[in-house]
C-alpha cells in the first residue's frame, strides 16, 4: 500500500466513530430530566460562567515549545545523515545545540521554567 | 536468518496480484482497502479490549486483588460486557455545550490514534504503510490526539473539564518534545526513518544494547515522555480523579466516553509499539551472541509474537508506573520536563552523534 | 560544579525512591498468594462471621416453640431510637389471674443502630444478636420484622 | 468573542469552582467553594452541614447509656475513642473508679482505633495524590484490625463496646493472640509503606513547604492531633492529660516544627509507630478482673458541668455536658476535632494549586460525619 | 499553676469577675459587655496566657442564653472556664471573640446557627450547618419544635 491510502485509515476511523454515535443516539432508552443534562460540578449549580479569561501560565511553555519543537524538525533529516555526514555534521550540530542550550540556560536563569 | 521464513512480502504481493488479476483495477483496490480497513478495525477493537483488560488484571494483582472474574473465565469477556453496556447508554446532551466540537472530540481522538496504528510495522512486510517518515509521522499523528482532549475539555462547558484541558495542553506541548528527541537519537543510530529500516538496522542486535549508554538514556526518557504523552500513570493530569474528578472527559458519557477510554489505551499501544521498534528491535528475536541454540530456537518464533510481546511489556511497565505513583503537580510536570529531561536529552543526542561518528557502537 | 553535582545527587536519588516504590507493587504483582480478596457470595458455605457479630436481633425459640421473653419492655424503654416494639395482651391463667404476655415483638431493623443496649438489658436474655448480616429487601417494609413466632409461647422456666 | 474583548471587567471575575459535595477528593459531603486564578487557588469557602444529624438535639432526648452510641456516628474512625468520652465523662462526675483491666482495655482498643483510622488515612492519603495502590494496601491491612474488632466487639466500625463503669462484655478469648499477631504482621508491612510513598520523590515534592502552619496559628486555629503536632503544638491529650491505662505507658508524642503537609503525613505514619509500642507494652499485661462495675440502671449525673477530653485520631475530642440532675442531660456538646482543623483550611490552602488544596485536604484527614454532627 | 494560684491571680488582675470553683475547672462567670476585654486579658497575660480555645459551647439555660468557652493555656497547661450570659432573651448578641482565638469563627457560627446568639464584629455571621435561606428556628434552643422530634 501506498501513502494515499492513509486516507483510507481516515474513513475508517470515521466510520467507526461515527456509526457507533449514530448506533448510540438511536438505540438506547432515554429519558428526560432537567437536571441530567446540567454541567457536573458536585451537584452545585454552576456558579458565573464557565468560560472566561483563564489564566493558565503555560504562554512562556507555549513559545519555548515552538522554539524547541522547530529545532526537533529540523533534527530529524540531520539524524538520517549523522552516520554518513561524518564530522562536519558533528561539528554543526554542536554549534547548533550550543545556541539552543544558550537558549534554553537562559529561559531558566531567567526563571521562565516555573509555572506560575 | 532463520527468522526470513516468517517474510510477509510475497504474501502480500500474491494477493495483490491476485486481485488486479481477477478483478478490474478499481474494484481491486476496492477490495483490498476493505480487507485493511476491516483488519485493521478489528485489530484495533481487539486489542483496545484485551488492554482495558489487561490494565484491570495488573493492577489488581498489584493491589492484592483479583480482578474482573464474573463474565467468562478469568473474566475475560468482562471488557466485552462493558463496551455493550457503553453502547447501550444514553447519550446525554450538556446544557449550553458547544455541540459541534463537544461531538467532534471522540472522532478526533479516535482518528489521531487510529491512522498511526497505520504506519506500524507488526512483521517483515507485515504493515499497512511503510512511509520513508515512518517515526515522523507517527509522532506527529499520534500527538493530534490532543486536540481532541482540549476541544472535550473546553466544549463541554464544565469547569473542571476546562482545568483538565487547559493542564493537558501545557503538558502535551512539553512531552512532545523529549518525544521527538530522544527519537531523534535513535534515528542518528539508525539512520533512517523508515520504521521498516529501523527494525532492520537491528538484525545484528537491538538498539537497547547497541547503542551503548545513550541509547538507554533515550529509552527511559522516552517512556517516561509517552507515558506523559498518553495521559497516565503519573502523569494523568487532565484527568486527575481526585482532583478535577474526571478532567476533560466529565461530561462524556456512554460510547463517547468509551472512545477517550478506547483512545487512551491505543495512544499507550502505540507509543509502547515505537518503543518496541526503535529500542527493541520491533519483530526481530532476541539473540545473544555465542548461544547458537538458543537464537535458532528464538528464530522460530514468529516475528508477530515477539512484537506483541516487546509492546506488551513496555506496556507493561507504563501500567506498573500507573499503580505505584503518585500523580505530579502541573509545576512539577513541566519541571521534569524543561529541567531534567531536555536538558539530558540534548546531551544525550550529542553523545549519541559522538558514538556514532567514533564508530562506538557495536 | 557544586550545582551540577546537585542536580544529578537529586536526579539518581528521586530516580531510587521511584524503583524502590516499584519494587513494592512489583513484589505484589508477581506474588498473587497474597491475594485477599473474598469472592463473597461463592464463599457463602464456607463464610462464618464471629460469634459476637451483631447481625440482628433475633430472639431464639426452644423445640417446643417457647421463647423468653416476659414482655417487660425494658428493651423498648432502652433502644435509643425506638426500633423495638413489645406489644403485650392480657392472659386469663387456669387460676383466674391476669398476667401479662408477649403478644407480637416488633423488631425494626431499618431503624437499628446495633448498639447492643437491649440485649445487655434485657433480664431474660431473651433476645440475641443472629449472624445474619444479608439484609438487603426490595421493599421498605420487609425490615419491620416480629421476632417471636407465630404460636410461641413463654418457656416455663422463666414464668416461676 | 466580541464579549471578551469589550468587557475589560471580565477579568476581575471570580472563577469559582465547587469541589464536593460529591467529589472525589473531599472523603464525604463537604463542599467547598474555591476561587481560582487559574490553577491557583485564592480563596477557599468550606460550607458543611450536608450531614447533619442534630445529635446534640437528640442527645438531649437520651440517657447516658444511650448517648454512646451516637457518639461512633460522629467520627466513625474513631468510634471506641468517642465512646470512651462519654463513658470517662460519667464515670469521672460520677466518681467511679473503673477496674485497671477495664482502662488496659480500652487503650488498647484505642490504640487498634487510632491505627486503623491512620491506616485509612494513609491510603486515602496516597488516593488523593494519585497513587491508587495505597489504598489497597492501607485496607488490606485495616482488615487485620477490624476482624479483632469485629471478634471482640461485634462490629467492625460502629462498636459502641464502651458502657458507663466498664466494657459491654469481656474480651474474647482470642484477642490477646490476635493483637500479637497483628504486631508481627504490621510491623513487616509499615516499611513497605514508607517504601512506597514516604521516601518518594514525587510526594516528597508533593507536599513539602505546602500548607504551612506556624505554631501560633495551629494554637490559634486550634488544629490539634497529628495535624497540630505537625507544627509543634504540643496537644497530645494521652500525655498531658492521661487517662484509662496512658499514665502506666512509654511513647512519644510526635512533635514536628515544620507544619507542612509532608510533616502532617509523617507525623500519623511516626504515630502509628508509637501506637504499636503501645501495644506491645499493655498487651500482656491485661490484669484479671472485673470488664465492669455495676451501675444503676439509671444513671443521674450530679448537677453540674463536665468537661471530658480525650485523644482521637485526628485530634481532641471533647464531650461537654451541663446537667441538671436529670437522666437525660441538659446540654451535651462534641468538640470535634475535625471542626477546628477545617477551619484552618483556607488558611492552609489558599495561595496554593488545586492540586495542593487535595493534598492538603488529605494530611488534615478529615471526617465530615465529625464536622457536622 | 494550680487552679487556686490561677484565681488569686485572676482576681488580681480584674476583681469584677465572679470565680466559682467548678466541678473541674475554675468558672470565671463575666458579664457581656465585659467579654471581650475580659477574653483579652486572658490570653495576653503572660502569666495566664491561654491562648488554647478549646471548645466554645453555646447553652440554653433556662434565664438567659449563654456561651461557655473552655481555655487552656499552652505554656503553662492550666485550663479555665469562662462563661457568660447574653443580656437579651430575645435578640441575644455578644461580642465575639474571633479576632482573638480565630477558630472561635468556626464555633461561633455554629453557635449563631444552633441557638441564634449574634456575634457582633464576626466577620462573616451566617449559619454554618443549616441552609441560610429556608431553615426557620435555632434547633438547639428548649422550645424549639419539630414534628420529626421523638419525645418520650
Amino acid at each position: 500500500m501506498n501513502s494515499e491510502s492513509l486516507i483510507l485509515f481516515f474513513i475508517v476511523a470515521v466510520v467507526l466513530v461515527g456509526g457507533a454515535l449514530i448506533f448510540s443516539s438511536l438505540v438506547p432508552p432515554k429519558s428526560f430530566n432537567p437536571q441530567k443534562s446540567e454541567p457536573y460540578e458536585c451537584g452545585i449549580p454552576t456558579q458565573g460562567k464557565t468560560w472566561l479569561q483563564f489564566n493558565v501560565g503555560y504562554y512562556l511553555f507555549a513559545i519555548l515549545f515552538l522554539i524547541f519543537d522547530v529545532e526537533t524538525v529540523f533534527l530529524f533529516p540531520w539524524a538520517v545523515i549523522m552516520k554518513t555526514g561524518g564530522i562536519a555534521a558533528f561539528v554543526e550540530i554542536i554549534i547548533f545545540f550550543t545556541i539552543l542550550g544558550l537558549g534554553l540556560l537562559y529561559a531558566w536563569k531567567k526563571r521562565a521554567l516555573i509555572w506560575e | 536468518m532463520a527468522f526470513d521464513i516468517y517474510d510477509f512480502t510475497s504474501f502480500n504481493q500474491t494477493i495483490d496480484k491476485a486481485l488486479y488479476d481477477n478483478l478490474p483495477p478499481i474494484l481491486a483496490m476496492l477490495t483490498e482497502m476493505v480487507i485493511i480497513g476491516v483488519v485493521f478495525l478489528l485489530f484495533y477493537a481487539l486489542v483496545g479490549l484485551f488492554l482495558v483488560y489487561a490494565e484491570r488484571k495488573v493492577c489488581a494483582f498489584i493491589q492484592n486483588r483479583v480482578g474482573p472474574n464474573r463474565v467468562g473465565p478469568y473474566g475475560i469477556f468482562q471488557t466485552f460486557a462493558d463496551f455493550i453496556k457503553l453502547l447501550m447508554k444514553e447519550l446525554i446532551p450538556i446544557n449550553k455545550a458547544d455541540k459541534i466540537l463537544f461531538n467532534l472530540a471522540p472522532f478526533i481522538v479516535i482518528i489521531a490514534s487510529f491512522m498511526a496504528i497505520a504506519a506500524i510495522p507488526f512483521g517483515k512486510g507485515l504493515h499497512a504503510i511503510d512511509l520513508n517518515v515512518g517515526i515522523f509521522y507517527v509522532m506527529a499523528v499520534s500527538s493530534l490526539g490532543v486536540v481532541g482532549i482540549l476541544l472535550a475539555g473546553w466544549s463541554s462547558n464544565n469547569k473542571y473539564s476546562l482545568i483538565g484541558a487547559m493542564r493537558s495542553g501545557a503538558q502535551i506541548v512539553s512531552y512532545e518534545l523529549s518525544v521527538g528527541l530522544s527519537m531523534v537519537t535513535m534515528v542518528i543510530l539508525a539512520g533512517s526513518m523508515q520504521l521498516s529500516e529501523i527494525v532492520e538496522a537491528q538484525r545484528n542486535g537491538w538498539f537497547i544494547f547497541t547503542g551503548h549508554v545513550p541509547a538507554f538514556i533515550a529509552f527511559v526518557i522516552f517512556l517516561i515522555a509517552s507515558t506523559a504523552e498518553t495521559n497516565r500513570g503519573p502523569f494523568d493530569l487532565a484527568e486527575a480523579e481526585s482532583e478535577l474528578t474526571a478532567g476533560f472527559h466529565t461530561e462524556y458519557s456512554g460510547i463517547k466516553f468509551a472512545f477517550f477510554f478506547l483512545a487512551e489505551y491505543m495512544n499507550m499501544f502505540i507509543v509502547a509499539s515505537i518503543a518496541a521498534t526503535i529500542f527493541w528491535g520491533g519483530w526481530m528475536p532476541l539473540h545473544i551472541p555465542g548461544w547458537e541454540g538458543f537464537n535458532i530456537v528464538m528464530d522460530y518464533i514468529p516475528p508477530f509474537f515477539w512484537y506483541m510481546g516487546k509492546t506488551l511489556v513496555v506496556i507493561f511497565l507504563m501500567m506498573w508506573f500507573k499503580w505505584t505513583f503518585p500523580r505530579l503537580r502541573i509545576d512539577q510536570l513541566l519541571k521534569l520536563e524543561w529541567k531534567y529531561l531536555l536538558p539530558i536529552n540534548l546531551f544525550n543526542i550529542i553523545l549519541m552523534a559522538l558514538i556514532v561518528l567514533m564508530g562506538w557502537h557495536f | 560544579m557544586n550545582a551540577i553535582i546537585n542536580y544529578l545527587k537529586e536526579l539518581f536519588g528521586g530516580i531510587k525512591t521511584l524503583l524502590t516504590g516499584m519494587k513494592v507493587t512489583g513484589y505484589y504483582f508477581v506474588h498473587p498468594r497474597q491475594i485477599i480478596t473474598q469472592q463473597y457470595p461463592e464463599n457463602r458455605k464456607t463464610l462464618k462471621m464471629f460469634d459476637r457479630f451483631k447481625g440482628e436481633v433475633s430472639m431464639p425459640h426452644d423445640e417446643n416453640n417457647q421463647h423468653k421473653c416476659t414482655a417487660c419492655s425494658i428493651c423498648e424503654i432502652n433502644c435509643p431510637n425506638g426500633s423495638i416494639e413489645v406489644i403485650s395482651k392480657q392472659v386469663e391463667k387456669e387460676d383466674g389471674k391476669k398476667k401479662k404476655e408477649l403478644d407480637t415483638y416488633i423488631y425494626k431493623l431499618s431503624m437499628c443502630t446495633f448498639c447492643g443496649i437491649c440485649i445487655k438489658v434485657c433480664p431474660q436474655d431473651a433476645i440475641v444478636f443472629s449472624q445474619g448480616f444479608e439484609h438487603a429487601v426490595f421493599n421498605r417494609e420487609k425490615l419491620i420484622k416480629t421476632l417471636n413466632k407465630p404460636g410461641s409461647s413463654l418457656k416455663e422456666k422463666v414464668k416461676e | 468573542m466580541e464579549n471578551i474583548i469589550t468587557n475589560n471587567s471580565i477579568q476581575q471575575e471570580e472563577y469559582i469552582v465547587n469541589m464536593g459535595p460529591q467529589h472525589p477528593s473531599t472523603h464525604g459531603v463537604l463542599r467547598l467553594k474555591i476561587s481560582l486564578k487559574g490553577e491557583t487557588v485564592e480563596n477557599i469557602e468550606p460550607h458543611c452541614g450536608y450531614i447533619h444529624r442534630g445529635i446534640e438535639k437528640m442527645c438531649e432526648r437520651l440517657t447516658y447509656q444511650q448517648i454512646i452510641h451516637l457518639t461512633d456516628r460522629l467520627d466513625y474512625l474513631s468510634a471506641h475513642t468517642n465512646n470512651e468520652a462519654v463513658c470517662l465523662l460519667v464515670e469521672n462526675a460520677l466518681q467511679i473508679e473503673v477496674p485497671e483491666r477495664v482502662k488496659y482495655i480500652r487503650t488498647i482498643l484505642d490504640e487498634l482505633t487510632r491505627l486503623a483510622s491512620h491506616q485509612l488515612w494513609w491510603c486515602a492519603f496516597g488516593m488523593d495524590l494519585g497513587a491508587l495502590t495505597t489504598y489497597f494496601y492501607g485496607l488490606r491491612d485495616r482488615e487485620k484490625i477490624l476482624d479483632i474488632f469485629e471478634e471482640t466487639t461485634g462490629a467492625r466500625l460502629l462498636q459502641s463496646f464502651n458502657v458507663p463503669g466498664g466494657l459491654m462484655n469481656d474480651i474474647h478469648p482470642n484477642f490477646i493472640g490476635r493483637v500479637k499477631e497483628f504486631i508481627t504482621y504490621f510491623r513487616k508491612k509499615l516499611p513497605e509503606y514508607d517504601e512506597l510513598l514516604t521516601g518518594n520523590v514525587i510526594l516528597k515534592e508533593r507536599t513539602t513547604d505546602i500548607g504551612l502552619l506556624t505554631l501560633e496559628e495551629a494554637i490559634n486555629y486550634g488544629v490539634t492531633g497529628p495535624s497540630g503536632r505537625a507544627s509543634g503544638f504540643a496537644c497530645d491529650v494521652r500525655k498531658h492529660h492521661p487517662y484509662s491505662a496512658y499514665d502506666k505507658v512509654e511513647f512519644k508524642e510526635i512533635l514536628y516544627t515544620k507544619g507542612d503537609s509532608f510533616h502532617r503525613y509523617k507525623a500519623r505514619v511516626e504515630e502509628m509507630w508509637e501506637s504499636m509500642k503501645i501495644l506491645e507494652q499493655l498487651i500482656d499485661n491485661i490484669p484479671e478482673g472485673d470488664y465492669a462495675v455495676k451501675m444503676k440502671p439509671i444513671i443521674k449525673l450530679p448537677e453540674g458541668e463536665y468537661y471530658q477530653r480525650v485523644e482521637a485520631a485526628r485530634g481532641e475530642f471533647g464531650v461537654y455536658v451541663l446537667s441538671t440532675g436529670e437522666k437525660y442531660p441538659y446540654r451535651v456538646k462534641f468538640r470535634s476535632p475535625n471542626f477546628s482543623n477545617l477551619s484552618a483550611i483556607n488558611k492552609l490552602g489558599a495561595g496554593h494549586k488545586i492540586a495542593d488544596l487535595v493534598a492538603i485536604g488529605g494530611s488534615l484527614d478529615l471526617v465530615i460525619p465529625d464536622i457536622d454532627r | 499553676m494550680n487552679n487556686e494560684q490561677l484565681k488569686e491571680k485572676i482576681q488580681s488582675i480584674d476583681s469584677t469577675i465572679n470565680i466559682v470553683e467548678g466541678k473541674q475547672y475554675l468558672e470565671l462567670n463575666v458579664v457581656a459587655e465585659n467579654l471581650s476585654k475580659t477574653a483579652l486579658m486572658l490570653k495576653n497575660n503572660a502569666d495566664l496566657s491561654f491562648d488554647y480555645l478549646i471548645c466554645l459551647t453555646g447553652n440554653d439555660l433556662p434565664d438567659a442564653y449563654s456561651v461557655v468557652y473552655h481555655l487552656e493555656s499552652t505554656k503553662h497547661n492550666h485550663l479555665v472556664v469562662l462563661k457568660v450570659k447574653a443580656d437579651s432573651r430575645e435578640n441575644p448578641v455578644l461580642d465575639t471573640v474571633s479576632n482573638i482565638w480565630i477558630t472561635a469563627d468556626f464555633h461561633e457560627r455554629e453557635v449563631y446557627d444552633l441557638i441564634g446568639i449574634t456575634f457582633t464584629n464576626h466577620p462573616d455571621m451566617r449559619r454554618i450547618f443549616l441552609d441560610e435561606e429556608d431553615w426557620i428556628g435555632y434547633p438547639l434552643r428548649k422550645d424549639y419544635t419539630d414534628n420529626n422530634i421523638i419525645t418520650r
